[in-house]
């Protein structure tokens, strides 16, 4: 049976020596701010990649700001699906739940699976730990539990144990108990120890007792759940069957970076980024500013007015002018992001989008900023607009961008969210030196005595040419004001400003003609294809795929270029009789498509700050396949 | 490049092509006039400059200069003149720009180039009115001007735009005036040597929306009493025979000083290690003092843009990588 | 023969004592930025207005800088139509062109109407004068003014004779010359000099010499005229039967800041405006300045950021927060608008459009911002927006901009352009004591031991509380993140975020419940309906008109309400065979109504800088009736 | 009312009913505290009460106050606040910032704020970190400050936000400490008796991203012989005998004075005509001299609002006018 993209809980499997064999699994850590969910999500995700299994993650985190210990807005999460088959998506309910503490167990109990294990740190059900997390009575006496494996463990307890002979004070300890709780998972899944220890002896290099206390606690834990049989098996998952290649686990924004950088080594163009601190994207500028050994110079501005602007200073100059930031501070750039726009100089702008509006839900996810990127800007303003689906999906994202902002001369707006930012995978790495060519070129030095034309343009894709300042005989000025086309003087001149508000657009649209024809999943044409954009794309290939297994004539496309929109899209959509677009916001694309090709693509929204789960996607297409037939 | 290749360019080689479009009598054909003959001067070369300017009247500036030019948006010239710097550390960088345009919306990021000490020359055209949107107070307008947007008279409080640049860590501050054209010119030649950002602070004459504003004190008949040349390492004199002084009282509040005390004239020094001799000099009112222009302060001190280049030619030679090490980073595993 | 809405030249009329009646004229004052023309063309058209003719005007000044004397881009122009009966549009091409220099004469001769009067100033034909103005050889003598009945005076000559004894210096004489052009004009045209006489003597109340001077060459012009017999005939114009009422002359940027103090005195609330000056939206400022003595705080923020959110900050105290600007300072002030949406404040934002993008044509009118004001800020940010169509309706869009914020607690955008607010128009004053009601009601004081409710909303409009600080019992805090409904603390909670994105854009949508019906001009079905929305809104009814008079089944209406649409508009589109949509952008409103009703609505697109002209709506829309048919 | 009805509310009475959400150990905790302290001693009254914030982890002070409350947007509370202070200048309008929320994005609004006068008082939590963002530095962080977004070392030098609000033309301008409560109660205090607008940086610790940024004289040990405490009409001593001053040359430049020469301590006066002797001290290196605290500067000055305020009233007085008046002016005519 190859496995389909959902998880069945823990029953499923072939027995041998107490050991069965699963075929996936989702696991959520639940827990206190300060109980190193986060890090102990982090931690399974790299063993059991380095084990070959395919495996998507999701950290949840709570609020920027750091809430009371033991309450509900402190819980952070992190769940974590690992399988031995190709899969999309972190997985809708988890199989085991880790719950630090009662907040954790109220904010997750809904979503595990009916006989799945739970496993519980008595040592913080306390009456003031249960107070903290609103629970007037204990749950584990009031039957809200049963139909679960709950296992409780006082970790608090066997930690300090398993440490008596650690220097650190009692805090210290306690502060290890994620490690224990780690290493009974580690056995329940048969999970190697090795890249933990090794991980963690890198990180806390500095300060050896720590390195110590956490591996003994996690040998603890791995050796309690194989002494005290709390399990009556533990499980395993084969490798996933993955194209042959070299791995790497990897989150959004990193991917992201990467694919900027090795763009910006094949172009030969040299990056700028200006940027401004914003959730969810800052470690976009963490990440590149830790590049500069290849050549990135990183400038924290004062605010993201300043940061686009430098950028756009930047690409001035020749080099390629970055910014990145989220929803808020793409409102702020607007202004300058149409001046490059007029300027026709490249520009990439990073959005990776939260909840909006306003200052919304900075840490939860949404991709509500789509006809801002399109229309956030006054007057007529055209800017290219791409979106990337997956964290590994970025690296090529980034690429694509440098190849467009460089090759066309214009901005492109790079659209990502939270969940890709945050969320990870095993990301199959590229071959280097076959990497897409990208080609960048300068103007010449100018010959004597002819003038320089500066909005003289390339026949085929109306780029201008990039003059760098320094270079002899092309001494020009540009500016915002509307302005001659070839010449690039300050011109009023009606027919002028039509054919160059005509000129922007279709430099635009011509970015059409590069672009790959679409390759659905499933059949070109049937009842229902389901489109998509950016981050829903796995529990889209998730539901499709499996409606596609139970017979529906369903099939599904995913859009990386939304501006402009691809050549063959028209045709594809007009071969199905229904075209659904699952999109978190109020239907933004959808309504874009409805405009240009008055087809009534039928949008499905959700805007709860979550991402789609693939069940209601497939649920909610299956009725749609109904109402078709 | 041999220098044959590249005579010494004149003033009218800094001309370019473009019809000048200020109103006739504005003090910014005068400011056009002295910095090109400033930058002749300073055999500046046209392909290594770079013009950079916001909008208002005094923003047209770099369409009239023949070398390359920036006309960005309203208030965010030193913003992109800073990317600009940090790109390519060996262009001349100039920025041009309004008291509207640096003061009013671009405030923060005038401020945040004078604290990082950006290599950018600034040079600010302070009419103490909005030109361009045809005359409305602008943040140096005096209190109680009436204007179109003020018809009652402005209850704002101005800014000094000297004493902002200089509580904001300008390392190179100084003040000139639109018709004093050789006094100009020597300062642009100083901002020019300067290392890190320097400022001039320029009053120019709108002569259709507030005219005058300067000529209580730049009228000939006025100059000589009520202009303070600031000189370096010279006392603070003034008056046609400089039979007048400013010197400071224990608080550091001025004074002015004559005959017998002239002796007591405050000894000009502008790399003072303190700036509060040059605040004390910033915030003197204007209707009792003499106006001083000239250098108020300079201060030799590393640049941005040198640091972060340094800092990036330090990590490419200790660190070199290729992209696939990059890539193929971290912790990564094969598929077979 | 009811006048129809386009011009004839000077022909038909009836004689009488040499006088002859037309029912239309279409003057255009041209001549360079220091001539005075504007000033000359408010002349006439507050004469004109006076007499009781319908009046429109287009005044269309060069770009910001005043450019070199004598020189093309330097050229400032006036046009003025009047008539007697009712007109919509300034006029497609003029009857008569006053030239005060060859530039002037270069830039607008193409316009001019075969056999119309040309005025030339020969004292500005010397040879540099015609350099400056790129002419090589004398317009005057290469036959290219064939057809045309030229006049040529020294009027420079002519107006320093009139004022041998006026104390001026040759300088100010000079400056009198444009009054000397006048007063042939209304010796042409028999208009009345009272007025002008007075308004003068107030302009310049303080220097009587100039007035003196200035009525002297207005004296001399009208003189001259009557005596040397230029003319074989002079003209009348009749006036127009204009509904009942009194009238005032009136441009957009005075009418809309009138709305908004007469309704803020309606309903009893205070006016706060926060603004930063911008092409052509600083006239709000200016006038909403000079209404301190109606209580109205203005506010010259530093820039667009701080002007905005000074509103905010006014309409969070109880005041009505308003912010004028036009389309980048709409750009720089999304931000603080997401705030707005999200606090659920009422605030207004006035957006007088120019020709984009980036600082694109200052002095030039476009209507490009329309998706701006709907997208352009992060997130699923709903906002009202309405736009004025003409001058005299700018007072009622404001008023009816503080009916809906203050009704539904919502921001409100305004689009105005340059067009409407430049030009002037005929205004019957409303009967101030019959203008709708507005009720504002502010949150009385809490009870004690009773928690406010700041986000309890009211049933049938969703509105929340106003609830201004200084008031007892009412203390609470809102801001930019998301927040439980009812209570207003933070909430991450998945559902009530969902809740409240749909509650904010179903607040949005309930404004359409209290929308008039939609009255189209013509039939409600037929061939073709040109809809509209702001500044084309003349040119559209003249063509439309014309169109039905010749038979076909035409018909027009216009949206004052574009979020939300009219509940009506749908049905009333479908009732016609095709629908065409001309506007000043790309074909904004086309795409809405397309995404929204999937109706094949037809652009018509022009985005020039200039007004759409009568005559070319009517050629397309004969063209589309063509193909209807 | 009568004062029966509203008997002065005590420090739990400003305490909102929700969680404070700061991490364990934040600095902001103490700062609550005083500011909850100093309100009650003030005789505040809730509904009279505005507190504004932008956004930051400093910026979520409203929500634990039981006042008025907005959390605005990313450095433009004093914007904002400018508007309900000119809305309603009865309220009582407090704004609360952090070093990256009023010097960096909102610097411009800051700096126009301070210029302009207008009557709020703003508590400027300064960690020299960006917290809420997770620790980048920020452009108050020490030169070489190792962060997230600079590895290597941020290159920036910093803005003393003292000498800034100096240069913006700040009337009441001063320096608190987290832990210290009562002086910072008293500063707080201060500056609500101001009538202009109040500023104070008030060093806080972030113990997550930059822990013991300020310990090196904010520590017990250390305290008495790094912090100087500016007392109006007193000379400048500190250490623990008081037995060290801080005077100044002819130019201005600190130095300091012990033993016998401690009588050339600077006697201090926060009225000084001129902001010269605060900028000396704003301007004084941490590492060589004491740490000031205290007022720096106290002008008094009629504030914007009031100005405001008097004009439209005075326009009203001076030129009733109905609507209709106002609609029906200039040249109307009839048309019957
Ligand atoms: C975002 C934005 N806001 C406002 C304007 C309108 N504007 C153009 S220039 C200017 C101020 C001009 O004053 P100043 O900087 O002093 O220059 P000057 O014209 O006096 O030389 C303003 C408000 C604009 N172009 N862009
Ligand atoms: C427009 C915008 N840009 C960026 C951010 C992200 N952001 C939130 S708070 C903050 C800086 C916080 O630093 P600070 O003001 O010093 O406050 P602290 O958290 O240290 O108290 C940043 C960059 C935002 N919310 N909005
Ligand atoms: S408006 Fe004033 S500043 Fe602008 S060009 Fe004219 S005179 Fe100069
Ligand atoms: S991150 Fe720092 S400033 Fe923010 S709450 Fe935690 S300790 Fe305080
Ligand atoms: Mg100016
Ligand atoms: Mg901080």
């Amino acid at each position: 049976m190859t496995g389909t993209d959902t998880t069945n809980g823990l029953t499923t499997s072939t027995l041998e020596s107490g050991i069965q064999e699963l075929d996936q699994v989702v696991i959520r850590f639940a827990g206190d701010s300060g109980d190193g969910m986060q890090l102990t999500g982090d931690q399974f995700t790299r063993t059991t990649a380095l084990m070959g299994n395919d495996i998507a993650t999701f950290p949840d985190f709570p609020a920027e700001i750091r809430a009371p210990a033991g309450t509900l807005p402190g819980v952070s999460a992190f769940q974590l699906r690992f399988s031995s088959f190709d899969i999309h998506t972190p997985g809708d309910a988890p199989d085991v739940l880790v719950a630090m503490n009662p907040a954790a167990l109220k904010a997750h109990i809904g979503q595990l699976k009916k006989n799945g294990i739970l496993l519980l740190n008595t040592a913080s059900f306390k009456p003031l730990d249960l107070k903290k997390a609103t629970y007037t009575v204990d749950p584990r006496t009031d039957g809200s539990l049963d139909g679960y494996r709950v296992i409780e463990i006082d970790l608090t307890a066997r930690t300090r144990e398993a440490l008596t002979e650690s220097d650190l004070d009692n805090r210290g300890k306690d502060r290890c108990k994620n490690m224990y709780a780690l290493g009974i998972l580690y056995w329940l899944f048969q999970r190697e120890v090795e890249p933990t220890q090794k991980a963690l002896a890198l990180k806390f290099a500095k300060k050896p007792a720590i390195v110590e206390a956490n591996l003994k606690a996690m040998a603890a834990g791995h050796a309690y759940a194989e002494t005290v049989e709390i399990f009556q098996v533990s499980y395993t998952v084969a490798p996933a069957k993955m194209p042959a290649g070299t791995y790497r686990n990897i989150m959004g924004n990193q991917a992201l970076c990467l694919g900027l950088v090795a763009a910006s080594n094949q172009g030969n163009v040299p990056l700028f980024l200006g940027s401004y601190p914003i959730t969810p994207a800052s470690d976009v500028l963490h990440q590149l500013s830790g590049y500069k050994n290849h050549g990135v110079v990183t400038f924290q501005a004062e605010d993201e007015i300043a940061a686009v602007c430098a950028a756009i200073g930047a690409s001035y100059t020749g080099r390629l002018g970055i910014t990145s930031t989220s929803g808020p501070g793409v409102a702020l750039k607007a202004e300058a992001i149409g001046l490059a726009i007029m300027a026709e100089l490249p520009l990439i702008v990073l959005n990776i989008q939260r909840a909006g509006p306003s200052t919304g839900m900075p840490t939860k996810t949404q991709q509500a900023d789509l006809l801002q990127a399109m229309y956030g800007r006054n007057g007529e303003s055209p800017m290219v607009v791409i979106a990337c689906s997956t964290a590994a999906d970025a690296f090529e994202v980034g690429y694509e961008a440098v190849r467009i902002a460089t090759k066309y001369m214009v901005p492109v707006m790079v659209l990502s969210d939270g969940y890709i930012a945050n969320g990870s995978e095993p990301w199959k790495l590229p071959d280097v030196d076959a990497l897409p060519k990208i080609e960048v070129n300068y103007a010449p030095e100018g010959k004597p005595d002819e003038k320089f034309k500066p909005y003289e343009r390339n026949p085929e894709t109306l780029a201008r040419p990039w003059a760098k300042p320094g270079t002899k005989g092309l001494v020009h000025r540009i500016g915002g004001l509307e302005k001659q086309d070839i010449t690039g003087n300050i011109s009023y001149d009606p027919d002028n400003h039509q054919h160059m508000i005509d000129t922007r657009a279709d430099k635009v649209a011509r970015v059409a003609n590069d672009l790959p024809p679409l390759v659905p999943i499933g059949e070109k044409s049937g009842d229902v294809l389901v489109l998509g954009w950016g981050s829903p794309r796995g529990a889209i290939t998730a539901a499709v795929t499996r409606l596609q297994e139970q017979g529906h004539k369903i099939s599904c496309a995913f859009l990386r270029h939304l501006n402009p929109l691809p050549n063959d899209l028209e045709a594809l959509m007009r071969s199905f009789k229904k075209v659904v677009l699952p999109e978190l916001n109020k239907g933004q694309l959808a309504s874009m498509l409805r405009a240009k090709y008055l087809i009534d693509v039928k949008s499905y929204s959700q805007v709860n700050g979550q991402p789609f789960q693939s069940h209601a996607v497939e649920d909610y297409m299956r009725n749609v396949l109904q109402e078709v037939k | 490049m041999s220098s044959v290749e590249h005579p010494k360019l004149t003033k009218k080689d800094f001309k370019s092509d473009q019809d000048v479009r200020w109103c006739p009598g504005c003090g910014d054909y005068a400011i056009l006039n002295s910095v090109q003959t400033a930058f002749a001067d300073l055999g500046k070369k046209l392909h290594e400059t770079v013009i950079i300017s916001g909008i208002g009247c005094s923003s047209r500036f770099p369409y009239y200069m023949d070398t390359y030019g920036f006309h960005t948006i309203h208030g965010r010239a030193p913003a992109l003149a800073t990317g600009v710097k940090l790109s390519n550390p060996e262009l001349d960088v100039w920025v041009v720009t309004g008291d509207g345009d640096a003061m009013s919306i671009g405030g923060n990021h005038f401020i945040h180039t004078m604290r990082r000490n950006v290599g950018l020359k600034i040079l600010l055209f302070n009419n103490r009115i909005y030109g361009l949107t045809k005359g409305q107070f602008s943040p140096t307008s005096p209190q109680g001007k009436v204007t179109k947007s003020s018809p009652l008279g402005s209850v704002d409080y101005p800014f000094a735009p000297i004493a902002l640049a200089l509580g904001a860590g300008g390392t190179f501050v100084a003040r000139a005036v639109d018709i004093l054209g050789p006094h100009l010119q020597s300062m642009v030649k100083q901002a020019d040597s300067h290392n890190g950002t320097s400022m001039i602070e320029i009053y120019q004459n709108c002569n259709i929306f507030n005219d005058g504003a300067f000529t209580g004190f730049t009228d000939k008949g006025a100059r000589d009493e009520r202009i303070l040349y600031l000189e370096h390492q010279k006392p603070l004199l003034f008056g046609a025979n400089k039979d007048k002084g400013i010197a400071f009282d224990a608080h550091f509040r001025p004074f002015i000083v004559e005959g017998d005390d002239l002796g007591k004239a405050y000894v000009w020094d502008e790399t003072s290690d303190t700036p509060a001799p040059a605040m004390a000099l910033a915030t003197m009112d204007e209707e009792v003092f003499p106006v001083p222009i000239g250098v108020f302060r300079r201060q030799d001190k590393p640049n941005f843009e040198y640091a972060v280049k340094q800092q990036v030619e330090t990590a490419v030679a200790n660190n070199k990588q290729s992209i696939k090490d990059l890539i193929y980073a971290g912790e990564i595993w094969d598929v077979k």
